[in-house]
């Protein structure tokens, strides 16, 4: 054997074949029909041993610039929040780590529960009944979320986004809204929010409508208002939410919608060059038996013991196959039990403290910071800020001076080269900020 | 609470672990004025989240991780699923700080060793499958086959075709009828003849004008190479057609057989079954898919080029399907995948060499006490049938499954696919040594030979695992899917 | 194999597991000439290391966790140990590579985050012990005694007097007495009085111009605080001995009173202990030892010293007894015990104050039920009697700790100290809830419901673990003590 | 509580100060003579939360110079060979982590397997039959082997040391040894290595040589000869080794030494400043009952299974107390569990690899390096190179091209300040030696 990861010994392999009744593997492949057989070895680079290899994408890893190598502001759908050590338990444990799906739960109990317990964690959030055990991303449970609301609102056809939703996420439910027969417009911002009655317009012949909370400019939007007038018109209010704010900020769920969505990354995951992350999506009751992807639930066994299971499996692909909610099988659940893990070891009040932390930075960098914001609304968590050069020529300078700070807004949004998005973690501490302000008004001048 | 002595200690939720006031983690809080909210954005009453200390945090996912199976426990020849043993030094390499950490919006500059990894895993992978180009970003197989399905009808539109549907073996996995819906196709499914390959005359019948293509595993999820390969390609492309491939089953073939040359034209790998990323439980995967030229111009974006010596992400692609998913993929899974392949180099083809083997043992060692359903040589799995048992005992291929657990080992899956009543696929994965090869093979023997003499033993098991079968129409009939505090119903006993 | 359905799976010795040929690592391999080795050097046999894969070796590790309790998986009131639970941050700031990838022999200047840890860590518990000199090097509190001992050798030397004699109480540590005997000294014992305390008059008899010092832990391994303290040590200083703190229960007092306050002139501390290094199956550990003034320039090579903004290691120190451990101390375990103390603060009172409320309350709650040699409050542990389940039932403290088992609860310490007869020594340490503690008491007063209605449960106890009780003469009088490979002894079933 | 480590909330802690029936906390140190209380808070610096934590101690660790942050040859006891991953397995599941000496073998029936493997490991590489569970470092089981000594070799009381064994051992040993009433001389090397007929000389009247292979120096002693030289005078002969040489290298076992003890940081240990590592101590089967520290044992259970439990308890201080032969409790297991995990990875093979590429690569330095070799001796994993200027400088400048050349042994040994000791391990590259080659031309001229 080459590789370390293999285990046979030639003696194996030697009576492996006879108990086959074959007299080399190339005879299992006759099956192969010559024609389309590789005739010559694989071009690939050459074989590392574990030392050489370590070494090798060590050197890879090292020109990266990353978020400890610089003092980052670095936002945008993905945050630089601290995940706590005990989600290395969770994330090392070679159980967790190397199971599958539990389609077997007496096999599966603790990764079973594990879920469940998540699933509740979403559910509490944003103020729901149900959550799956988790989709893709932030961007694909939006998607998920029109396939829902495509069989749940017959006779409408079209899928409101509000242009204050993430850009990704927008992008993500085009791509798949033809497939579904669905029809997407968006909903420009009024300085930098969304108006409720631009909604309400918008809805009236729509299916659903998506917002964001706070928003991609880093707004608060008047979530409630969005809400009921996607409502009001007849269609189902989706939002997108930041779990780490949610400590702070009002569930989705107490404010009418139908659906809350998003990004997980921020609770639990590291931010991994964009992945892998985990998607949540959760609904009000009347949608549990059109929910994409994996649900557990509560039973007993034989012995009346409580025990947990994959449930209402006839949404899914392996039983429904082309009636299927979804087409998800694997998902992104070690990346939730991370999220479930940093979560509970916040807990209610460790959640409001680290969306005060935020605030307060937020607002403190509004003030120290000697750029006009860029809209008026409350901004929380990020903040963005007109800049007198490019946005793009502002981060270039500040980054030679060891600070990214943050994204340049003119790379979705038209009219905004001069706009810079600034995003603050409970990490940033408020020297950080004196010295991003410090470090912006260098460069800007 | 469990009964003194019993190996599997109480496992309660953590909300009932939960304590007013207990807490773990303390947050950094700056001295800084909080404004105010508006009143109707605040939160008016706290998430009820768990209220624990670090110590029974700890104790707590340690209890549950004992009770879950992995590779790292035991044998786990989950058919389809490809559960090989996942490299540790992956965990490693994934998590130092300049992948870890690394902020996806970060500019190409400053992120030149992941755009380098990202490069090269895709001409790896472009070589593996024989096809000249890769999008790394779908997230997982499903996701891939969707991706490709968007492709094929970009594809077609660009042409001016109009093609509505989409044909698939009856032996194919439920996310391609799946996918099929979702991509707004129509389905067509196919015959498998009596070798296990595609049926050949029904399929001329139904390949037309209407016709965007073919979704196929290839070898099947019955474990068999399509002997006839070649003469499909040909029908498909004949129709104008094309060919998509389900690269599940990649792990039987790496360096063997490419896809590109079998004839497909789209194929998505899942890397964390051929090329390694640990299941996790249900996830993380990656599913990038492989396309012909004539396809390239409609990949998601962004793509990762070269120019030069560096490296950027190319937005830029106006005939692009899109994004499907945020970002350019799940880039932790590739760091695995990149090392994976580089630890075996050139050499990869043994990887597939020795899992066809290994299934193939297997397969000699039991084919006389299970039914076999199609009787050739296998590939990387093989699909059993314990009809045969159910015939002559009445157990079945659940009984057997939860059998097995009694022994240590991990069912296989059962009842899929399809078109083989009481199946039981087997998969056990190149790393298995032939030691736990044997003990699986012992295992499914003793088990045949206890159907026989006391059934019992099967319909009862498992006895060694923390619960019993489980009362699964109660769980979907009652779906109570997450804890309820004050109101969550007693289940315990009751009905 | 063991029998279906059991939740234990084999266990296979590596050696067991191992098969020619079959290899895990590939360490780098020059291309270069290799030069010849003289005949007697080279290795003419090669050493018979287990050969697996990588899949089977993680499979085996993971077996083996499995088959061990630790603090993560339940209660462990091991008392004497103070098996605390250990911040799972330690593992990540001990492995930050500019820590784990440090050379012991790296410059001083190149090495100043290290240096200056060390520095703050030796205040820090400087602060804490009352004393004003740290040494980081003794590799756990064993060899922390040995160098007090030599410490007070080096110090009489030094001032020209010679003593010989070590005083320590009948209830002290079996490392006490073995320390004074390494250390050449001789030893003599000294009673405990009815409440638990040093008997005064006997030590009285005792402390002469031959004494060198005293050994004592406080609070005792009885767990009590002795109430004579100050007396105890205005003897001995009166004499012109020393005192040596045995700083095992330091968990009892941190923030409460101080060694050095009480009159200690040398105290070790156990950083696995009191400041949370994991315990790992047996080690390792750190057994810093603090000093007085007049003892500091004794102390061994090197020592951490700043010097206006920057830190070295100072080994000029011409009085030094000289070096005990290698380097400057287990660094690691300075990692954990300096992040330990950061997360506390100022407040670290509170986990003495805590540790001796769980103490109590579970003094309080179980003392009706089993006897209680010292009627006092306890301190951060406590020693209970199964004396009174001995005469009544015949069941011993073993049988209790056996049973502890099926509770799925690891015993106390037991048959220590040696003044009480069947004893259970009992420390919770400060980061259990009380549910955990109510789970213990709930099991102990079940166990003496059990002791007297079905003694057998007791007497057979355990149930649920992967072994019985063991022939541990056996194991002695055979010694097997290493794998022999052909030549092993069949010992299953045998005797 | 002020500390996510505790669990007490003050509910709890009511209802257990009422079932205690005191009124408080301070109650319960009422013990405490007032005289010894402390009557202030600690004076420590402030509480840190986790993220606030972890930021101050990486600033912390970002101040050293690591192996991986400059090409480092330091060796000199402490070696950089590579650590496998399979070694987390060990290092990071919370059972090896958190349990302690399995008192109890029902409850730690795994890691007293481990401990037997390891013991059984050590005996193979050294050629012994009896081995501990590990002592602290490859220095204090040297002065562990002169308490064996000691009691082993009645009316004899002096000890030999070779002056090439590692200095920080032979100051051990010298501290140690007034305690147990032994007298310490030491043989000075000829060119490198130690001459047999002085070893012969002193051994006359020694209780045990103690000498090392490969030494301090790098170069390969004429071991048998050391070994047989200190038999033939009644000595016992113990070999002091680097289990990472013993592939390739003879077991001390067949060349007639009666205890064999190295350091075992080298075989899965990281270099950590100095520890926490695992010293090991292997001896012939005449010396199993005179072993200091833990050692486990096979027996079965009850039912007859096959079973391991900690044997010869006799030997131990909490049974034999002042009889003791060693006072040591705590031990090394957990990194002894990494050496074991790091051994079975390599196996026979890898290990004899590994030795082989230190061994090439030594060759190889020394012919590239331009410097005049200090000794002639044969070099194995270290070679010792005479420099133009002090050794110190020369480390000093070539740490300012980003190489550590090595260790400078007039730290050590009088009259080698342009002694410069270069280590290398199959981490280094030939390329590396390249660099290191040309570094030591430009600094040295
Ligand atoms: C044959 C087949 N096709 C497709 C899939 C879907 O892949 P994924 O789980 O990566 O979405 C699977 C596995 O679940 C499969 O076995
Ligand atoms: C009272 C007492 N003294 C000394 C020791 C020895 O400490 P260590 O195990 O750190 O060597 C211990 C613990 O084992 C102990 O409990």
């Amino acid at each position: 054997m080459s590789c370390g990861y293999l285990s046979l010994t030639d003696a194996d392999r030697e009576e492996m074949l006879a108990a086959i009744g074959v007299s080399s593997v190339d005879e299992l492949f006759e099956q192969v029909p010559p024609g389309v057989r590789l005739d010559r070895a694989l071009d690939l680079p050459p074989a590392l041993g574990e030392a050489d290899l370590v070494r090798h994408v060590e050197e890879l890893a090292s020109r990266n610039v990353h978020t400890g190598a610089e003092l980052s502001f670095l936002g945008a759908g993905i945050y630089d929040h601290y995940v706590p050590s005990v989600a290395d338990v969770v994330l090392s444990r070679g159980e967790f780590l190397t199971a599958y799906t539990p389609y077997q739960p007496e096999m599966s109990q603790g990764v079973l529960q594990a879920i469940f317990e998540y699933q509740t964690v979403i559910c509490e959030l944003t103020g729901m009944d149900v959550a799956n055990a988790s989709g893709y991303d932030g961007c694909t449970v939006a998607a998920d979320a029109c396939f829902v609301v495509k069989h749940a609102v017959p006779g409408r056809s079209k899928i409101v986004l509000a242009e204050t939703l993430s850009p990704q996420v927008r992008q993500v439910v085009k791509t798949y809204a033809p497939g579904f027969g669905l029809e997407v417009v968006e909903v420009p911002h009024d300085g930098g929010t969304t108006d409720p009655e631009r909604i309400a317009e918008a809805a009236a012949d729509a299916a659903a409508v998506l917002f964001q909370q706070p928003n991609f400019l880093g707004c608060l939007e008047p979530a409630p208002e969005l809400a009921h007038a996607a409502a009001d018109a007849g269609a189902l209010a989706i939002a997108h939410v930041d779990p780490m704010t949610l400590g702070v900020l009002e569930a989705p769920g107490e404010y009418g919608c139908s659906i809350a969505l998003g990004e997980g990354q921020a609770a639990g995951n590291w931010p991994s060059y964009g992945g892998p992350h985990y998607g949540f999506l959760a609904a009000k009751s009347d949608f549990v038996r059109r929910m994409p992807g994996r649900i557990v639930g509560e039973t007993v066994d034989l012995d009346g013991r409580r025990a947990f299971v994959l449930t209402l499996q006839t949404r899914e692909q392996h039983i429904r196959r082309e009636k299927a909610t979804s087409n998800i099988t694997t998902n992104q659940t070690l990346l939730a039990l991370a999220g479930l893990a940093t979560l509970s070891w916040l807990g209610p009040d460790g959640l409001r403290e680290v969306g005060e932390a935020c605030l307060a930075l937020t607002h403190y960098a509004r003030e120290q910071v000697a750029l006009e914001p860029a809209f008026e609304a409350l901004s929380f968590k990020e903040v963005a800020f007109r800049t007198p050069i490019p946005a793009r020529e502002v981060v270039r300078r500040a980054r030679e001076r060891g600070v990214h700070p943050g994204y340049a807004l003119g790379r979705d949004y038209e009219g905004m080269d001069d706009v810079l998005l600034v995003a603050l973690t409970e990490k940033r501490t408020v020297e950080d900020v004196d010295r991003l302000a410090e470090v912006l008004a260098e460069v800007c001048s | 609470m469990t009964a003194p002595g019993s190996a599997w200690p109480d496992a309660p939720l953590l909300f009932e672990r939960s304590r007013p006031g207990r807490r773990a983690g303390r947050p950094p809080r700056p001295d800084l004025p909080l404004p105010d909210l508006p009143d109707g954005l605040r939160r008016a009453r706290p998430p009820r989240l768990p209220e624990l200390s670090e110590p029974e945090l700890v104790r707590h996912f340690t209890t549950l991780a004992d009770r879950t199976f992995g590779v790292d426990t035991g044998f786990y020849p989950l058919g389809s699923c490809t559960m090989k043993h996942n490299p540790r030094v992956h965990e490693r390499l994934a998590g130092l700080p300049g992948f870890r950490d690394l902020h996806p919006h970060q500019e190409d500059e400053a992120a030149q060793g992941a755009l380098e990894l990202m490069f090269r895993l895709q001409e790896m992978l472009a070589e593996v499958a024989g096809l000249p180009a890769v999008t790394l970003q779908p997230a997982a197989g499903s996701q891939g086959e969707l991706t490709g399905l968007m492709l094929m009808r970009a594809y077609f539109a660009d042409r001016g075709e109009e093609r509505d549907t989409i044909i698939t073996p009856d032996t194919a996995h439920g996310t391609n009828p799946a996918s099929v819906t979702m991509a707004g196709y129509k389905l067509e499914k196919v015959a498998t003849d009596a070798r296990g390959n595609l049926d050949l005359d029904d399929l001329r019948g139904k390949v037309n004008e209407r016709t965007a293509g073919l979704m196929l595993t290839n070898p099947s999820t019955l474990g068999l190479f399509d002997e006839g390969i070649e003469e499909v390609a040909r029908i498909f492309h004949e129709a104008g057609a094309l060919l998509y491939y389900d690269g599940a089953n990649l792990n039987a073939v790496v360096g063997i057989s490419r896809p590109g040359d079998m004839g497909f034209d789209i194929v998505h790998y899942n890397l964390h079954k051929t090329f390694s990323q640990p299941h996790g439980g249900g996830g993380p995967g990656g599913g990038p898919v492989a396309v012909r030229e004539t396809i390239e111009p409609f990949l998601p974006s962004p793509t990762v080029v070269r120019e030069g010596v560096a490296y950027r992400l190319d937005h830029d692609r106006p005939k692009s399907i899109g994004r499907v998913r945020g970002f350019a993929g799940p880039f932790g899974v590739f760091v695995r995948s990149y090392a994976f392949m580089r630890a075996y180099g050139p050499e990869l083809k043994e990887m597939s060499e020795v899992a066809v083997l290994n299934a193939n043992y297997l397969l000699a060692r039991l084919k006389d006490v299970y039914d076999l359903p199609y009787d050739r040589l296998c590939t990387h799995e093989f699909v059993l049938s314990a009809r045969n048992l159910k015939r002559g005992h009445g157990v079945t291929a659940l009984d057997v499954a939860k059998r097995l657990m009694d022994y240590g080992i991990h069912p296989p899956t059962i009842y899929f696919p399809l078109v083989v009543p009481e199946a039981l696929m087997i998969e056990p994965t190149e790393t298995e040594p032939k030691e736990r090869l044997d003990d699986f093979v012992d295992a499914m023997r003793a088990i045949a030979e206890e159907a026989a003499t006391s059934p019992e033993l099967l319909l009862e098991a498992p006895h060694g695992r923390p619960v019993r079968r489980l009362d699964e129409v109660r769980a979907a009939k009652q779906a109570v899917v997450r804890y309820l505090f004050e109101e969550h119903p007693a289940l315990v006993g009751a009905d």
